[in-house]
C-alpha cells in the first residue's frame, strides 16, 4: 500500500514524470490557489474513478474501456462541478471550462486502466499516492508562476522586479512546466540512483 | 581554355596550390627497377589468383607466375625477370596479409617469347582484342582494378554507344595521368581505337580537366584523323573523375540507381588501362609496370615508370628520402589526398596496378580533429555531387540504423569525401558512410549466402 | 467588415490566434506524444474530422436539448457521451475508407476521444452561444490548428530526435519546453483576430 | 616513425566553425559601431552586458550538463552580441543579462549546445524580452540627443520620417537595427567572405517589401524600417535555424515576408519581424523534408508520372 503512494509522489509524480494532466496544469497554475484547487478536484474525482473502475474493470470488454473510464469521470466531473459551483463559486469561476475537462484528463484515464487490472488495495494505493502527487505538482507550478508571472504569492506582493509576463501566458506556462520536469527528474533520479518508475 | 562542361557540386580541394600538383606536374617520367618486387596475387577486384611458380624458379620479363581465379580473375605476370625467391603471404594496403610472389631481379629484362602481338590496332581482327586484353591482366588502373575483359563482356539486349576515356585526374597530388598524355598520347588512342573496333562502338571520347592544357593540346594532336575520337575539357572540379560524373557530363545520362555504366550505354576507361589496352593489343605485352607519383614531404617529388610490385619505401629512397625529420612524417598515403589510403608502414607495401601516387604528409599535416557537433550549414548538401543528405545520413550511421540510411540512399554514395573535405565542424561523414555500406553489403552477402 | 473578412478573420484567429494547443492549452497531452511525421499528419488529419463532428453535434445537443430543457448541468455528461459516439463513427468509417491509415494509428481512434481537445472546443462553443455556422468554423478551424500543432511539433521533434538533450530532460520535459517555444513564436499573432 | 591511420579525405578546406562565427563576429562590427555613435554608452554597456552573460551562461551549463565546453567557437558571442544590437538602448542591463541566459540556457543548452536549438536563440531570447517586459523593449531613445526620450518609430508613424532619414538611420529604434548602411557592409562581408549565400536576405527584404505593399504599405517605407534588414543579413541567415537547400530558403524568406506583413497590418506588436523568423524556424523542418535534392539516378517523381502515362 505505502510503496504505491510513495511511488505516485516522487519518482512516478503523474505530471513531472509520466507527464499526465497537462493540460489543467497548463492553463490553470497562473495562480497558486487555483492550481491548488484544481489539484484537490482532480485527486477527489482521480479516487472515486479508481474505485468505480476497479468494481468495473472485470465487466468491461477490453475494446470498450476507454469508452466507458470517460463516462465514469464525466459523471465524477459533474458531481465536482456542483460542489465546486455551490461551496466556492469563485474558485469554479477562475477554473472555468478546465472542471468539465476533468472528465477527459489523460491523468484519470491513465489510472483507471491501472485500477482496473489490479488488485483493490494496490488500485486505491496508487489512486491516493498520485492525488497527492498531483496536487504537490500543481501547487508547486502554481507558486512558481505565480512568482515570476503576477508577481504575488497567495495574493502578498513579493517581486523586487517587475513580473514577467510571459510566464502568466501559456508559452511561459510550457516553459516552466518543462523546466520544472526536467528539474524534478534530475533530483528524484540523483536521489534513489537508477530505480525505474512503475507506470 | 577553360570550359564549363561541369556536374552540380563538388569541391575544390587544394585549389590556391593547382590541387597540390605543381611540385610534379612538370617532371617528365623517370624509369626505376627494384632490386626485388613482390607481387600481390589481389591486384584486380576479383579472387586473388594462385600461384604457379615455386621458389628457385627462373622467370623470364611478362611470364605468366598465376592463373585467373573465378569470373573475375585475371593472370598475374613477373614485372622483372629473375629468380623466385619466395612464394608467400606478405602485409599488403589492407590490413589482412595477401598471397604474393618475390622475385630477385637479374636486370637482364629478357621478354618472354610467348606473346603474341596482334599488330596495329586499326587493322587487327577485332574478335581477338577482347581475349589478348584478358591474357595481359589489364584492369582498371584509375583505382577500382575492375578487369577490364569483364568489363567489355556486353550481354545481349544491352549496346554501348560511347567509350570515354577518363584523362580528369581530379584526385590532389597525383600527375601520372597527365604525364602519361603528355608522353604516350598515341599510345593512348591507339588504345580506345582498339577498344572501340572490339565492341564496335562509333563515338569515344577522350575527357580531361581544363587544368591540364598541354596534355589537351597533345591529345588533340594524336587523335586527329582517327575517326570517331574527340577530346573533351573538362571544368577543373573534384570529383569530376567519378564515373558517375563523367558519364553524367560527356554524355548527360545519370546511371540509375544499382545499376552498371553499360545500362545507360557507357563504358569509361581509365587512361593508363587505355595504354595498357594498346601495349596488349600492338605488343602483346602484359600489364607489368605503372606510372606513379610519389610527392608530399620528400626530397625530389617525382613521377616514376616503376615495376608492379616494387616497394614503397624504395620509391621515397629514390626521390631522396623525407624532406622533414623522420618523426615528423605524419602520414604515408597510397593514391590522393581525397580517396587515398593511409599506409600502417612503409617497409611492405608494394605498388599494385592501380596504386596511382604515393604522398607524405608532415605530422601537423595529418592532425585528427575531434568532431564538433553539426551546426546545418548546408556546405556537405551542396558539396555532394550525388546530391544525398551527408550531415542527416551521418546521424543514421551513427546510430547503426541500416533501415533509415538506406532510406535517405546511403549506397549511393561514391566515397569521393567531398563531405568531409568542406565540413566547417570536422565531422568524418564519408569514413562512416564507407562503414554503413560495408555492413550493408555484408548484410545482404549474408542474408544471399 | 464585410461577412467575408469577419468569417475569415474568425478563422485565423481559431488556427493561429488561439491555436487549440498554444493558446488554449486543450489537447496537450496528445500533442507531446512523440510521433513520426507521417503519423502525426494522419492523427492530425483524424482529430480535425472527429472535432468538427463533435462540435456540430455538440451545438445541436445544447441547443436543442438541453438549453429548452434547462438540464445544462448534464452537459458535461451529453457531450462526453456525442464525443465517445462520433469518434466511433469516424473509427468505423475511417477503416472502412482508409484502412491503411488505420495501420500507421495501430487501428484504434479511442485516445482521440480522450482528448481534452475535442470536447474543450466543444463547451467553448456552448459557453460562448456560438450559432451553428460558428460553431462548426469553430470546431474544423480547432482542428486544423490542431493538426498544424501537431505536424509543427513531429518536426521539431525528428530534429531533436538525435539532439544531445541532457539526461534528465528528455521525452516529455523537452517536448514541452519546444511546445513552450513554439508557443512563444505563436503569440506573433495576438492581435489578429 | 608512428603513421596516423585516420581515414579518407587527409586534406580540409580552411573553414571551420570558430571561423564562420568570427566573420559574423567582425560582419557585426560596423553596426555596433553606428549603434554605439548613435545611442552613446548605453549601447556599448548593453552589448558587454549580454555578451559576456552569453558566454557564461554557456559556460555554466555545459558544466552542470557535463558536456565539452565549447565557449571558444564563439557561438555564444556571436547570439549576445546580435541580442544586445536588437535591444533598444534604453533597455536595463538585467533585461538584457536575463535575454542572454534565457537565449543560451533555455534554448540552446537544454536542447543540446550548437546545432540541436530550433529556434534562433537571440530572437527567441528578444521575443521573451518582448513579452516578459513590453514597457523596457518598447522605450526608444532619440539618436545622438542626450538621453531625450524620443517620439515613436517610423512603424508606429510612418508619415514622421523621410527616407533619407530612414536609411541614414538618425531615427528612434533598436541599436543595430537603425543604421542600414553599416548593416550593408555587414553582408558585403559575409558575401564575401561566402559565410552565407545571397538568396536569404535579398528575397526577404523583397518580399517584405511586395507584401507590405500589397497590404497598403509603402514598398520601400517597410523594407527599410524596423528590423527587417538587419535580421534578413544577421537573423534569418543563422545556419542552424534555416533551410538546407536553396529551394527551402526561397520558402523560407516567403514565408517570414508575409508574416512580417501580416503582424504589421492586423497584429498587436508594431515589429512583426521576431515572431515570423521565430514561426518560420519552427516550420523548418517540414519545409526542409519537402525541399529535399533529387539523388542522382533517381527520377523525381515528375519524370515518373510522364513515363507511368507517357
Amino acid at each position: 500500500m505505502d510503496n504505491r503512494t510513495s511511488n505516485g509522489i516522487l519518482a512516478g509524480n503523474p505530471l513531472f514524470r509520466l507527464g499526465l494532466g497537462v493540460c489543467p496544469a497548463l492553463a490553470v497554475t497562473t495562480c497558486a490557489s487555483a492550481a491548488l484547487g484544481m489539484g484537490v478536484a482532480t485527486a477527489c474525482v482521480l479516487v472515486c474513478s479508481s474505485l468505480v473502475a476497479f468494481v468495473l474493470g472485470k465487466v468491461v470488454s477490453e475494446k470498450g474501456t476507454v469508452a466507458t473510464w470517460i463516462m465514469v469521470t464525466a459523471c465524477f466531473a459533474t458531481v465536482a462541478q456542483f460542489i465546486l459551483k455551490g461551496w466556492f463559486p469563485e474558485l469554479a469561476s477562475e477554473l472555468g471550462i478546465f472542471v468539465p475537462l476533468i472528465a477527459v484528463s489523460s491523468l484519470l484515464l491513465s489510472r483507471a486502466d491501472f485500477a482496473s487490472n489490479n488488485s483493490l488495495g494496490a488500485a486505491m494505493g496508487d489512486a491516493v499516492g498520485m492525488g497527492i502527487g498531483y496536487i504537490i505538482a500543481m501547487t508547486l507550478v502554481g507558486i512558481v508562476r505565480e512568482i515570476l508571472g503576477q508577481g504575488t504569492l497567495f495574493g502578498s506582493d513579493l517581486l523586487p522586479f517587475t513580473p514577467m509576463t510571459l510566464v502568466a501566458l501559456p508559452a511561459g506556462g510550457f516553459i516552466v512546466l518543462g523546466l520544472l520536469m526536467g528539474c524534478w527528474n534530475a533530483i528524484t533520479a540523483k536521489k534513489n540512483g537508477k530505480e525505474e518508475t512503475q507506470a | 581554355m577553360s570550359s564549363n562542361n561541369t556536374f552540380r557540386g563538388g569541391v575544390h580541394p587544394l585549389h590556391g596550390a593547382h590541387e597540390g600538383k605543381s611540385p610534379t606536374r612538370g617532371q617528365a617520367v623517370i624509369d626505376y627497377t627494384a632490386e626485388t618486387v613482390t607481387i600481390m596475387m589481389g591486384m584486380h577486384l576479383g579472387a586473388p589468383s594462385t600461384p604457379t611458380v615455386q621458389v628457385g624458379d627462373h622467370v623470364k620479363l611478362g611470364q605468366q607466375i598465376a592463373d585467373p581465379v573465378g569470373f573475375l580473375g585475371l593472370p598475374v605476370h613477373a614485372s622483372v625477370s629473375g629468380e623466385v625467391i619466395a612464394v608467400g603471404p606478405v602485409q599488403s594496403v589492407m590490413n589482412p596479409a595477401a598471397m604474393a610472389v618475390t622475385i630477385k631481379n637479374d636486370f637482364k629484362d629478357e621478354w618472354v617469347d610467348t606473346l603474341e602481338p596482334l599488330g596495329d590496332v586499326e587493322t587487327c581482327d577485332p574478335t581477338k582484342i577482347v581475349p589478348a586484353i584478358k591474357a595481359a591482366g589489364v584492369c582498371g588502373q584509375g583505382g577500382a582494378s575492375f578487369p577490364t575483359h569483364v568489363k567489355f563482356a556486353v550481354k545481349e539486349g544491352q549496346y554501348c554507344d560511347t567509350i570515354i576515356v577518363n584523362g580528369a585526374e581530379c584526385e590532389t597530388h597525383l600527375t601520372c595521368d597527365h604525364r602519361l598524355m603528355l608522353e604516350q598520347s598515341k599510345r593512348i588512342v591507339d588504345g580506345l581505337r582498339a577498344a572501340m573496333r572490339a565492341l564496335d562502338v562509333k563515338k569515344g571520347v577522350i575527357a580531361i580537366e581544363d587544368n591540364k592544357p598541354d596534355a589537351i593540346e597533345a591529345m588533340r594532336k594524336a587523335a586527329e584523323g582517327r575517326d570517331g575520337v574527340e577530346i573533351m575539357p573538362l571544368m577543373t572540379k573534384y570529383p569530376q573523375g567519378g564515373e558517375k560524373q563523367l558519364i553524367q557530363v560527356v554524355t548527360g545520362r545519370e546511371v540509375p540507381t544499382k545499376k552498371l555504366p553499360l545500362d545507360v550505354h557507357v563504358i569509361v576507361l581509365n587512361v593508363s588501362t587505355a595504354k595498357s589496352i594498346a601495349d596488349a593489343v600492338i605488343e602483346g605485352k602484359p600489364l607489368i609496370t605503372r606510372i606513379t607519383t610519389v610527392t608530399g614531404h620528400v626530397v625530389r617529388p617525382c613521377n616514376f615508370r616503376v615495376r608492379v610490385g616494387t616497394m614503397v619505401d624504395e620509391l621515397i629512397a629514390e626521390c631522396g628520402g623525407y624532406s622533414i625529420p623522420e618523426d615528423q612524417v605524419g602520414k604515408v598515403v597510397m593514391g590522393g589526398a581525397m580517396t587515398g589510403f593511409p599506409c600502417p608502414n612503409t617497409t611492405h607495401i608494394p605498388i599494385a596496378k592501380a596504386n596511382g601516387g604515393v604522398v607524405v604528409y608532415s605530422e601537423e599535416e595529418s592532425k585528427d580533429y575531434d568532431e564538433d557537433p553539426c551546426i546545418r550549414c548546408g556546405r556537405c548538401v551542396e558539396a555532394c555531387p550525388i546530391g544525398l543528405n551527408p550531415y542527416k545520413l551521418k546521424y543514421f550511421c551513427d546510430a547503426g540504423d541500416m533501415k533509415r540510411a538506406g532510406e535517405w540512399c546511403v549506397m549511393d554514395c561514391v566515397v569521393c569525401g567531398s563531405c568531409s573535405y568542406i565540413c566547417p565542424a570536422h565531422r568524418r561523414l564519408t569514413s562512416s558512410f564507407k562503414a554503413m555500406k560495408d555492413k550493408i553489403a555484408a548484410e545482404a552477402r549474408k542474408g544471399k549466402g | 467588415m464585410t461577412d467575408i473578412s469577419r468569417i475569415l478573420l474568425f478563422m485565423v484567429g481559431c488556427i493561429f490566434t488561439h491555436n487549440v494547443v498554444f493558446d488554449r492549452m486543450l489537447g496537450v497531452h496528445d500533442a507531446g506524444q512523440p510521433r513520426r511525421f507521417e503519423t502525426s499528419v494522419i492523427y492530425g488529419v483524424a482529430v480535425c474530422i472527429v472535432m468538427t463532428l463533435s462540435a456540430v453535434c455538440c451545438w445541436a445537443v445544447q441547443t436543442l436539448l438541453l438549453a429548452p430543457m434547462h438540464m445544462e448541468y448534464l452537459q458535461i455528461i451529453a457531450f462526453s457521451l456525442v464525443v465517445v459516439a462520433v469518434t466511433a463513427l469516424t473509427q468505423l468509417c475511417v477503416s472502412k475508407v482508409k484502412p491503411e491509415w488505420m495501420e500507421t494509428l495501430d487501428n484504434c481512434l479511442m485516445p482521440i476521444a480522450a482528448n481534452c481537445a475535442v470536447l474543450g472546443i466543444a463547451i467553448v462553443n456552448a459557453e460562448a452561444g456560438y450559432t451553428f455556422g460558428y460553431a462548426l468554423l469553430s470546431g474544423l478551424c480547432g482542428g486544423l490548428g490542431f493538426l498544424l500543432a501537431i505536424v509543427l511539433l513531429a518536426g521539431v521533434y525528428e530534429k531533436l530526435e538525435f539532439a544531445k538533450v541532457p539526461e534528465p530532460f528528455k521525452g516529455m520535459p523537452i517536448a514541452v519546453i519546444s511546445a513552450g517555444l513554439i508557443a512563444l513564436a505563436f503569440i506573433g499573432f495576438k492581435g489578429i483576430a | 616513425m608512428k603513421l596516423h591511420l585516420s581515414p579518407a579525405p587527409h586534406v580540409h578546406s580552411p573553414q571551420t566553425t570558430r571561423a564562420l562565427m568570427l566573420n559574423v563576429l567582425v560582419a557585426l562590427i560596423p553596426c555596433a559601431i553606428a549603434g554605439v555613435y548613435l545611442f552613446g554608452f548605453s549601447a556599448i554597456l548593453l552589448m558587454l552586458v549580454s555578451v559576456l552573460s552569453a558566454v557564461a551562461g554557456e559556460a555554466i551549463i555545459q558544466k552542470i550538463l557535463g558536456q565539452k565546453s565549447r565557449i571558444n567557437d564563439m557561438s555564444a558571442a556571436v547570439t549576445g552580441l546580435i541580442l544586445a544590437l536588437n535591444l533598444s538602448p534604453r533597455t536595463p542591463w538585467w533585461v538584457a543579462m536575463a535575454g542572454s541566459l534565457f537565449a543560451v540556457i533555455v534554448v540552446k543548452g537544454l536542447f543540446g549546445g550548437l546545432g540541436d536549438n530550433f529556434l534562433n536563440p537571440a530572437l527567441a531570447a528578444r521575443a521573451f524580452l518582448l513579452v516578459c517586459w513590453p514597457r523596457y523593449l518598447t522605450t526608444w531613445a532619440a539618436p545622438l540627443a542626450a538621453d531625450a526620450v524620443a517620439g515613436a518609430t517610423p512603424l508606429a508613424n510612418p508619415a514622421g520620417y523621410t527616407l533619407g532619414q530612414l536609411f541614414l538611420g538618425n531615427i528612434p529604434g533598436s541599436i543595430g537595427e537603425v543604421c542600414k548602411p553599416a548593416i550593408l557592409l555587414g553582408l558585403v562581408y559575409l558575401l564575401f567572405t561566402k559565410t552565407i549565400t545571397w538568396q536569404i536576405p535579398v528575397y526577404m527584404t523583397a518580399f517584405t517589401g511586395v507584401f507590405c505593399a500589397l497590404m497598403g504599405g509603402g514598398f520601400v517605407e517597410s523594407m527599410l524600417s524596423g528590423g527587417v534588414l538587419f535580421a534578413a543579413v544577421f537573423m534569418a541567415t543563422d545556419y542552424v535555424t534555416c533551410p538546407m537547400s536553396t529551394k527551402g530558403q526561397i520558402v523560407y524568406a516567403a514565408g517570414i515576408g508575409l508574416i512580417i506583413a501580416l503582424i504589421r497590418k492586423f497584429g498587436l506588436y508594431p515589429e512583426g519581424v521576431t515572431f515570423a523568423i521565430l514561426l518560420m524556424n519552427v516550420a523548418t523542418p517540414i519545409i526542409d523534408r519537402f525541399t529535399k535534392r533529387r539523388v542522382y539516378g533517381y527520377e523525381d517523381n515528375k519524370k515518373k508520372e510522364a513515363k507511368a502515362n507517357g
